[in-house]
């Protein structure tokens, strides 16, 4: 009697772990499905937004759609090691160092016009993708500094060639105080 | 059935005869592993399913169409297609629903990685004598021991990736150790008293 | 007058124990015995002005100008800086700006007469009742009155963030929990009624329903200096545990009302709003006197050739000079750790000055300097800092997470989330120097979150740019296709006919309008 | 500058890892001296042995990776490692057993997954199933469970091991250096199966009656092994469903609870420890929810 008691509250138990497994599935698979929708959202947050086609691609939404595709991630120079990191986990693969096909890893910088030798051509602004550039027909052209994403796209265009790239601020550096362990980041700096 | 042996069936096949650590089917599965719980977990479950569902229609058409005919020698090319042909379904699907995976390349790789313990167990299964129920019940435990050790070893993975070790050891070396340490574990699960 | 008893009801049934933190050993008596020692004007005061937002800071002053007490030296923006005022008369020395550190120091050169102090003050109020919360919170700002508690937040800043929401309490927080910092409760013992008065003008200011002075029951002077200054008063005493660290404000809302609110997060959201004590008497003086924000009270403390005290110092005074003072050994220099042995740092620059967010300085004891490298171990998982984390952390992954520059697994554990109250730190069995750790994975984040903001202000921008080619290519046809429409609409008649006219020439007004915008003025109808 | 931390002389008790090694270092010699006493030289012989190649192989290990070999040994984790593998040997096991079982639960369980602290699995139960499955023909009963020779006039030998073991967890409690709940859940599951398997008739399940003081190498196993804060979850919660999978298949009866299975059941739990720490986040205060297992 006993005996029979205890069988059926462990099939009982048993069809309850189940159920409420099946139920968790179910609920997991339904709230996985929007949020991977949000894939190429998702990789174009990490992306630096310089629009600056150095990947190859017009722009980082296309190159965020490609690599959902499947394009290769270490296509991105302004992102440098960060931003690989950031896509590889992001999309779980192995960090790869740049492809040096697509340009070297700078620190961040701006476009520089040389203001004396400009002649006012409007070339640069149409070029801007992010209208960092200020300034009229036949009047000289400034850059604002602070919402330059230093792309040059701007530079091919002039023609005077009066634009430089400088550097924008020195790079922060994180210094850990002790022992460190093997990571991917530091892995991608320590490549020739 | 009482619930003693059912409980006995599920978790000698769970853990004692575990499908990955002590048969060592689908051991491909460790060298594909991710560390991402979430991508282990659909894995996990869609290995599973495959599982199941290869078991339940490959054994019957094994044991009572081909054996009896005399044509065992097309056994495992009949399961292989049956696996590759409802894996290949069950990618269509992930695919279609969840794009991150496609991105990945993944589910159709380590699903593939666990196809020798589908095939497996469905050809262990239609050569013994074992009633059908039975197979069934034996198959879901397998298969709950094949998503558990996938999702454990997932989690291990991503602590293994923080440890301190010596370079030598970092990687695959350790995740060998790791799964050797678990299999010897089980192994003395089945030693005699 | 009321007195909250319900608090320590609470921490009698142990209420504060379960909810992390623990009591420590306070050393505080040794600079409470006397009270608040007032410092010889220093020779040379350093005044630091901070950058505002990659601009270097409007100074109103040259090298070699005579500054009076009290006389404005920095002009500011807008209310996230405060103005920085001359504490003295003196003669600007020397002006440098360090790019590194983004901070431009003004060097002042004491002078010993000290001759028409008091001419640069605005005139002091009888009763700033008649002042709206507006005019208390602009006076406040014009005089320059940033927060005392250790952050050095401008407080009119916030109370115009406050002026965004509705403020329901307001909590002037004399807890100091910190085991070794005693500024607070010295200058409550001696000015409790200057204090009281600035919470009833922060209390005007912020139009806040409710204010409360928060202290811990082991200051018992303090608590009874508080009683009589309130007496007759409706602002609340309310009296808590001793118990580390009630003094951040998430957790002292917690401990107060039980509202939850993540320390990642404004309490200001919740409805709180939180001054610290020493801030209510700084806003007291300079609504009532007039007088600018020129010094504060600083816990001193230290081994045995140093007395231990509180000092009030002059903002600019170097530290090591306090020290001196004080009676420390220079050869201890470094050793000194600032704002407690909790949450402070050790000084690496010795040429530091107080500023507003110095409560205390402190020199290590020999028996306390610990090469870390000798002492530190590997973590063993204890889960000691698990059960000492007031927060819930889990500092053992995060120290993991932090040693392998793992950004996104530091955001998921909730790095944000930190008080950085230091419990972690001091209960590891194996020594490990976790605040470093996260102080490190918290800079490694910044980065990040630096780029992604950046990235995010792009991208923004260039949808924007986006947007507005498109429009343009759009326009011509909008019209052209709205003639069409009129035209197949109608059949020929006068009104149609002038109808098409008026097409044609919004038409060509169009085509010369985006001629003219190509050449000339691009912004004129986008903006 | 040299890094300098402020040794806190505010917290009231300030805990020490090395000194929590020396304790239970102390708290294995009452067990292995009864044990002693009740067996022959040789057992002292293989201690000796064990504890030399013990520490010789953590210095080893040390040297290769470049870490001064003082600083690895100072933390006594390879003292404490051999105490306890001498006290699991068993009276047939010659004198390379114990040897290869600390050089391989040393070397591989723990040094190459980079030292006390870093290992997964508890190189002791590693180095015990290692040495049963490689050497089956010399692994018995441990000495402690087959300790017949009276101490006492009426005390069994083991039972006083049970209880010098017992007294020796004792001040680790206390300090709590290892989790009560881990040796607590544990012992009540098993008298609660017990009491459970005694009230049905007849018994459906086939319990272990397991009496300690006849094995207690279990509870070595439950008190010492299982315990390791290295290789157990980091919170309550975490520590307590620890101990339940530990704890259910010994109560279970699937299989016979032996030193063996006892071993590699908490080697199993090892496996799990990581995904139990994911899932058993607490809430951080001020927020809503548990934080995700997937860390994102």
């Amino acid at each position: 009697m006993a005996a029979d008691l205890v069988n059926w509250i462990g099939w009982l138990l048993s069809a309850a772990l189940g159920l409420w497994l099946l139920v968790r599935l179910v609920a997991y698979l339904r709230l996985q499905i929007p949020r991977q929708q949000a894939l190429v959202i998702k990789i174009d947050r990490v992306l630096p937004q310089t629009q600056c086609g150095k990947c190859g691609y017009p722009g980082c939404r296309p190159y965020a759609e490609a690599i959902a595709a499947g394009a290769a991630i270490n296509r991105c120079p302004p992102g440098g090691h960060r931003t690989i990191v950031a896509l590889a986990r992001l999309l779980n693969e192995q960090p790869r160092p740049l492809d040096p096909a697509h340009g070297d890893i700078e620190p961040s910088q701006v476009a520089f016009i040389r203001e004396d030798e400009c002649i006012g051509c409007m070339k640069c602004i149409r070029a801007c993708p992010v209208d960092a550039i200020l300034g009229s027909g036949k009047l000289m052209h400034t850059v604002i500094a602070s919402e330059c994403t230093g792309c040059d796209l701007c530079v091919e265009p002039c023609p005077v060639d009066c634009i430089d790239i400088i550097p924008d601020l020195e790079p922060a550096q994180v210094s850990l105080p002790h022992r460190r362990v093997d990571n991917p980041l530091d892995e991608l700096e320590a490549q020739p | 059935m009482p619930f003693d042996d059912f409980a006995r069936l599920i978790l000698a096949q769970a853990f004692t005869n575990n499908i990955v650590l002590i048969q060592l089917l689908g051991v491909s599965a460790f060298f594909a592993f991710s560390r991402d719980l979430r991508q282990a977990l659909e894995v996990a479950v869609f290995s599973a399913l495959l599982l199941l569902v290869t078991t339940a229609i490959g054994m019957p058409l094994l044991r009572w169409g081909l054996h009896p005919l005399g044509l065992r020698s097309l056994d495992l090319v009949l399961l292989a297609g049956l696996g590759a042909g409802l894996t290949r379904f069950f990618v269509v699907w992930v695919e279609s629903h969840l794009p991150l995976s496609r991105r990945r390349h993944g589910v159709g790789l380590y699903l593939a990685g666990s196809n020798g313990a589908i095939i497996g167990f469905a050809l262990q299964s239609s050569r013994a004598e074992s009633p059908y129920v039975l197979t069934l019940i034996a198959a879901l435990g397998t298969s709950l021991g094949l998503a558990l050790f996938l999702i454990a070893f997932t989690a291990l993975r991503q602590r293994l990736d923080k440890i301190d070790a010596p370079t030598a050891f970092r990687g695959a070396p350790l995740l060998l150790i790791s799964a050797g340490l678990v299999a010897m574990s089980l192994m003395a699960l089945r030693l005699p008293a | 007058m009321i007195v909250n008893k319900r608090l320590l009801l609470r921490a009698k049934h142990g209420a504060f124990s379960r909810a992390g933190g623990m009591k420590l050993t306070s050393t505080k008596a040794a600079a409470l015995r006397c009270g608040i020692s007032s410092m010889p004007p220093p020779p040379r005061l350093f005044l630091e002005v901070a950058d505002h937002r990659s601009r270097p800071a409007a100074l109103l002053v040259k090298a070699g100008d005579k500054v009076r007490k009290f006389q404005q030296l920095s002009r500011t923006v807008d209310l996230s800086q405060a103005p920085v005022f001359s504490p003295l008369s003196a003669t600007v020395a020397a002006i440098s700006r360090d790019a590194h550190t983004r901070r431009t120091t003004i060097r002042l050169d004491i002078l010993a007469s000290d001759e028409n102090a008091e001419s640069e003050t605005l005139p002091p109020l009888t009763d700033y009742g008649s002042l709206t919360a507006a005019q208390i919170t602009e006076r406040i700002a014009i005089l320059g009155v940033s927060g005392l508690g250790g952050r050095g937040m401008p407080v009119a800043h916030k109370l115009a963030a406050a002026k965004k929401r509705r403020v329901q309490q307001l909590i002037i927080n004399a807890v100091e929990s910190d085991p070794d910092i005693s500024a607070d409760e010295a200058m409550i013992r001696e000015r409790s009624k200057a204090v009281v008065e600035g919470a009833r003008i922060l209390q005007r200011a912020s139009s806040a329903e409710r204010c409360g002075i928060a202290i811990s029951k082991e200051k018992k002077a303090a608590i009874a200096a508080l009683r009589a200054a309130l007496a007759g008063s409706d602002i609340e005493l309310l009296i808590l545990p001793t118990h580390y660290p009630l003094g951040e404000e998430h957790r002292l809302i917690y401990a107060l009302f039980g509202t939850e609110t993540a320390p990642s997060a404004s309490i200001l959201d919740a409805g709180f709003l939180c001054f610290n004590a020493a801030t209510a008497h700084a806003v007291a003086l300079a609504v009532n006197r007039g007088e600018p924000m020129i010094s504060r009270i600083v816990s001193v403390d230290g081994p045995t050739p140093l007395r231990p005290q509180n000092c009030e110092v002059l903002f600019g005074t170097p530290i090591w000079h306090l020290l001196e003072v004080c009676g420390a050994d220079p050869a201890q220099k470094d050793r000194t750790l600032i704002n407690g042995s909790m949450r402070g740092q050790l000084l690496e620059n010795t040429q530091a000055v107080v500023h507003s967010g110095v409560r205390g300085v402190r020199i290590l004891d020999a028996s306390e300097l610990l090469q870390s490298d000798e002492l530190e171990r590997n973590c063993i998982n204890c889960g000691h800092c698990v059960s000492a984390c007031p927060v819930n952390l889990q500092p053992q992954a995060l120290f993991r997470a932090s040693r392998a520059r793992d950004t996104f697994q530091l955001a998921a554990l909730g790095l944000e989330d930190c008080i950085d109250c230091g419990l972690c730190d001091q209960v590891c069995p194996s020594h490990l120097p976790l605040r470093d750790y996260f102080g490190a994975g918290r800079s490694e984040m910044r980065l990040w979150q630096g780029s992604v903001d950046r990235a995010d202000h792009f991208r923004n921008r260039f949808d924007a740019h986006q947007a507005r080619a498109e429009r343009k290519l759009r326009r011509p046809q909008s019209v052209a296709l709205a003639a069409r429409q009129s035209d197949s609409k109608t059949e020929f008649s006068r009104t149609s006919a002038k109808a098409e006219i008026a097409a044609a020439v919004a038409r060509v007004k169009a085509r010369r309008a985006e001629r003219a915008e190509d050449q000339g003025s691009p912004r004129k109808d986008d903006d | 500058m040299p890094l300098v931390t402020p040794w806190s002389r505010f917290v009231q008790r300030q805990a020490d890892s090395a000194a929590w090694q020396r304790w239970t270092c102390l708290g294995l010699l009452a067990p292995t001296a009864l044990v002693a006493a009740t067996t022959d030289a040789g057992f002292l012989a293989n201690l000796l042995l064990i504890i030399v190649s013990a520490l010789a192989a953590d210095a080893i290990a040390a040297w290769l990776r470049g870490i001064s070999p003082g600083a690895v040994l100072a933390d006594y984790s390879a003292l404490s490692f051999a105490l306890m593998f001498a006290l699991t040997l068993a009276a047939e096991a010659p004198w390379w057993l114990g040897m290869s079982g600390a050089v391989f639960g040393l070397f591989i369980a723990k040094q190459a997954f980079g030292g006390h602290g870093e290992y997964l699995f508890q190189p002791l139960a590693a180095a015990y199933v290692f040495t049963r499955l490689g050497f089956p023909e010399f692994s018995g009963p441990s000495l402690m469970d087959t300790a017949t020779a009276a101490l006492c006039a009426d005390i069994p030998a083991t039972a006083l091991i049970a209880l010098a073991l017992l007294t020796g967890a004792l001040p680790l409690l206390i300090l709590k250096a290892v989790d009560w709940r881990i040796p607590g859940v544990v012992f009540l599951t098993l008298i609660l199966s017990l009491a459970l398997s005694r009230s049905i008739d007849p018994p459906l399940w086939a319990f272990n009656t397991i009496i300690f003081t006849a094995q207690p190498s279990l509870l070595l196993v439950i008190l010492f092994v299982a315990t390791d804060p290295v290789t157990s979850p980091v919170t309550a919660r975490g520590r307590s469903l620890f101990a339940l999978l530990i704890a259910l298949p010994m109560a279970v009866g699937a299989w016979t609870v032996d030193l063996t299975t006892a071993m590699a059941i908490v080697l199993l739990a090892n496996f799990l420890t990581p995904l139990i720490d994911l899932m058993c986040r607490p809430r951080i205060f001020g927020h809503q929810n548990r934080g995700s297992v997937f860390l994102d």
